[in-house]
């Protein structure tokens, strides 16, 4: 996309920029996560609700230096995700055949949603603070981190409900985002749903180790938070190009 | 407090496009709110059995036993709550849609939206962790049983700052507003709200008697001024959502 | 001065020493020790009825106002009286 | 929609129906905070006799007078507003705010008073005392807020109504009635 130079000073120009900005630093964020994400010791196998406290106490002792890595970098980066999500609110607020009333609450879900995904990564990185601690305050800590991290979708599925319901009332001619986004929106959301489980089961495929609520949930909302990056992307650039900033 | 008032529409800009003659959008958020906090209801009274609250003045073993008797519904509750949360952002992100659309000003209703979407984390769903991570385990020590039981309690019940700041929000917004979103009454009755959430800290002094977290004060008085209120609002976004023009958006 | 403003005064004057008068009633004395007394309680009821009733109609100025205000604010009042008193002697 | 009439000459209704509204619930809400203390006093009368023995009697003497004075301020106000003498109103409507403003200082006096003497809300009868008299000192300090609001309303000859005094009136009295039954109960009875 090329800026033209007659618009580059306007403010319209500048509310492209900031959300390309916003985008990129999403992106960047999310690589960096990546790594936290596969230096975690704990995702490989994702630690299993069964293990005893002298076990997960163990498991915090022996790999206290790449937990605190990853979880410090869960700290810092998790929320550096929220700018994405915003960028997607102002394109929400751009749908044309609408009140933005979607676009308001799904703010507002996203907030909500984010002081949680924060709070995980405290627990964890608690944990590994003094692994000495006695194991059944140690298995405590792991178990609400692994609970917020894994069972609380409710944001998640309001966030999608309202991205979904948005799309499908974009109805006018020039849609902001593809009506798919819609589909892809709910599909996210019924794959995530079932995790909520995970704070009741201690073993099977619900549990937070198991291959639904673990793998099915993580890759469904790292599926889809990718694909909305490029949806996003395209979305700014036609937005770019509608209001005369770009070719 | 307004002689002159502008009709709902007064300070709606439309949509720059086509504007449509449905308010099916407005109509599906307003509905979540109804539906949300009934189901909050449902939830929090029946299932997780933390309405009313069990008591503060009880021993550790109490306690366990507490959890142990009610273990199944809190985890059928809380595992359903885990995945119907998001209904109060929603239902607080309408608010603060309407009171985006009052001529009082944005700086009120996000902070409406803010206060409501940080309370959240400490007023729904740090109870809802600490009662699961106590029926998750039943057989840790008791010690820690009893501490996350009186965390879960005192969170759900003693986190008044968020929302005092939310109902100080949303009174203060329709004192200004001329477009009437709101009927002034309602911002008195929410001075209501901030009052007995103001006594409600009594809680964090207070392990049994009127001020305690069950008591007929800080609990029980709180707890039906708050319903009253709730349907108060509700009945209000429904009238508010009635009167707003099809294709009308908040003020920028 | 209007009648209404010369009646705002005049309450106010009743008010006043009703107020003083309850200075002998009260148990705040360190001189000797409080007893219960239910004579002193049902004056302290009846004359906060009282001067609850002068608050409300004339300085509120409910004598003049709508029925159902006068109703309300009156139902309120006995009731709270009435209440504080059936669970003192209870 | 909710539309505030214009102030009709045949409506008697002091202010309107918005403020009275809150007034009301207001009025039920501390009713009910009463009715509790009533029950928990039921429950210990000779622990709360004597722990009433320790508040001061003239202290609240001199409040209730105070606050008196300043709702009769405040009544002949409106009056004043009512025969559009607005500056004899605004005059006597910062009569009533500075009573009201020496009734917090009294309470502040009183409740330091009694903290310094070891009088905290360990004492149930104490957890009523500061619960309700800090409650109604919110009240009070609203009700300054208000008045102030008024005052302003009536500086400015465009905006002066007799309903917007009225209803910075009634909540004032109500403040007024609700002081008169905490005196009431907490000071005086037995």
């Amino acid at each position: 996309m090329q800026i033209l130079a007659e618009a580059e000073e306007l403010p319209k120009a500048t509310n492209i920029k900031t959300q390309l900005v916003a985008l990129w630093i999403a992106a960047a964020s999310a690589l960096i996560l990546l790594v936290a994400f596969i230096a975690f010791p704990g995702f490989w196998p994702p630690m299993s609700p069964e293990l005893t406290a002298d076990q997960v106490a163990s498991f915090y002792r022996d790999h206290t230096a790449w937990i605190r890595f990853s979880m410090v970098t869960f700290n810092l980066c998790g929320i550096m995700l929220l700018p994405f999500f915003c960028v997607v609110v102002v394109q929400m607020k751009r749908m044309a055949t609408q009140s933005q009333v979607f676009a308001y609450c799904y703010l507002s879900a996203v907030v909500s949603g984010a002081t949680l995904f924060a709070l995980a990564d405290i627990f964890y990185a608690a944990a590994a603070f003094r692994p000495g601690r006695d194991p059944d305050l140690i298995l405590l800590l792991n178990d609400l981190g692994w609970m917020v991290f894994i069972a609380p979708v409710g944001m998640i599925v309001a966030q999608n409900l309202m991205l979904a319901l948005a799309v499908y009332h974009d109805n006018g001619p020039n849609p902001v985002f593809p009506r798919w986004v819609g589909h892809l929106s709910l599909l996210t959301l019924f794959a995530m749903v079932p995790s909520a489980c995970a704070v009741v089961m201690t073993n099977g495929p619900l549990a937070w180790d198991g291959p639904v609520s673990f793998w099915l949930r993580n890759g469904a909302f790292a599926t889809f938070t990718i694909v909305m990056f490029f949806v996003v992307r395209a979305a700014i650039h036609r937005q770019a190009i509608e209001e005369g900033v770009a070719r | 407090m307004s002689t002159t008032v502008l009709s709902a529409s007064g300070g709606d800009p439309v949509a720059p496009h086509a504007a449509p003659a449905s308010k099916r959008d407005l109509w599906i958020v307003f509905w979540i709110f109804p539906i949300f906090f009934g189901l909050f209801g449902v939830i929090f009274v029946l299932l997780a059995r933390v309405i009313p609250p069990p008591r503060p003045d009880v021993t550790t073993d109490q306690k366990v036993q507490w959890f142990a008797a009610h273990a199944t519904t809190i985890q059928i509750g809380f595992a359903a709550v885990c995945v119907v949360f998001g209904g109060a952002a929603i239902a607080n992100g309408y608010v603060a849609y309407q009171m985006k659309r009052m001529s009082s000003g944005p700086t009120f209703a996000y902070a409406y939206m803010g206060s409501m979407a940080v309370g959240t984390l400490p007023g729904l769903m740090l109870v809802a962790l600490c009662f699961l991570a106590a029926t998750l385990r039943p057989g840790r020590q008791p010690r820690i049983i009893a501490l996350l039981y009186d965390l879960g309690m005192l969170s759900f019940n003693g986190s008044l700052g968020c929302f005092a700041t939310g109902y100080l929000a949303f009174a203060i917004a329709i004192l200004y507003d001329k477009n009437a979103i709101f009927p002034k009454w309602l911002a008195y009755v929410s001075i209501w709200q901030i009052v007995t959430e103001v006594i409600a800290t009594q809680m964090w002094v207070s392990s049994a008697g009127p001020y305690s977290w069950n008591g007929s004060i800080a609990f029980w008085l709180a707890v039906i001024v708050f319903g009253f209120w709730l349907n108060c609002q509700g009945i209000c976004l429904k009238l508010a959502t009635d009167r707003q023009p099809a294709g009308s958006r908040p003020l920028d | 001065m209007t009648t209404a403003a010369r009646s705002i005064t005049y309450a106010w004057i009743v008010l006043c020493a009703i107020t003083i008068g309850s200075w002998w009633l009260a148990p705040g004395h360190s001189t000797h020790a409080a007893t219960p007394s239910v004579a002193i309680t049902t004056a302290v009821v009846l004359l906060g009825f009282v001067k609850g009733r002068l608050v409300i109609q004339y300085f509120m100025a409910v004598n003049t106002a709508p029925r159902w205000l006068k109703l309300a604010t009156d139902a309120w009042l006995f009731t709270l009286w009435a209440a504080v008193l059936a669970i003192y002697l209870y | 929609m909710t539309i505030t009439e214009p102030q009709q000459p045949k409506t008697d209704l002091p202010g309107d129906g918005h403020m009275w509204f809150m007034v009301l619930g207001d009025l039920i809400i501390f009713g009910a905070y009463f009715i509790v203390y009533m029950v928990q006093r039921a429950m210990a009368p000779a622990a709360y006799l004597q722990a009433q023995q320790h508040l001061s009697i003239t202290i609240g003497v001199l409040n209730t007078l105070v606050l008196l004075t300043s709702s009769w301020f405040v009544a002949q106000a409106v009056r004043a507003t009512a025969t559009a003498d607005y500056e004899r109103a605004i005059r006597l409507i910062c009569g009533g705010g500075a009573c009201g403003v020496l009734f917090i200082a009294i309470k502040a006096y009183e409740w330091t008073t009694k903290i310094t003497h070891g009088y905290t809300t360990s004492n149930e009868f104490f957890m009523f005392y500061y619960m309700l008299t800090g409650v109604h000192v919110f009240h009070v300090a609203l009700g300054i807020l208000i008045l102030g609001i008024v005052v302003r309303e009536l500086r400015n000859t465009r905006r002066r109504r007799l309903s917007m005094v009225e209803q910075g009136a009634t909540y004032w009295h109500m403040v007024d009635l609700l002081w008169l039954v905490i005196f009431g109960l907490l000071y005086v009875m037995r």
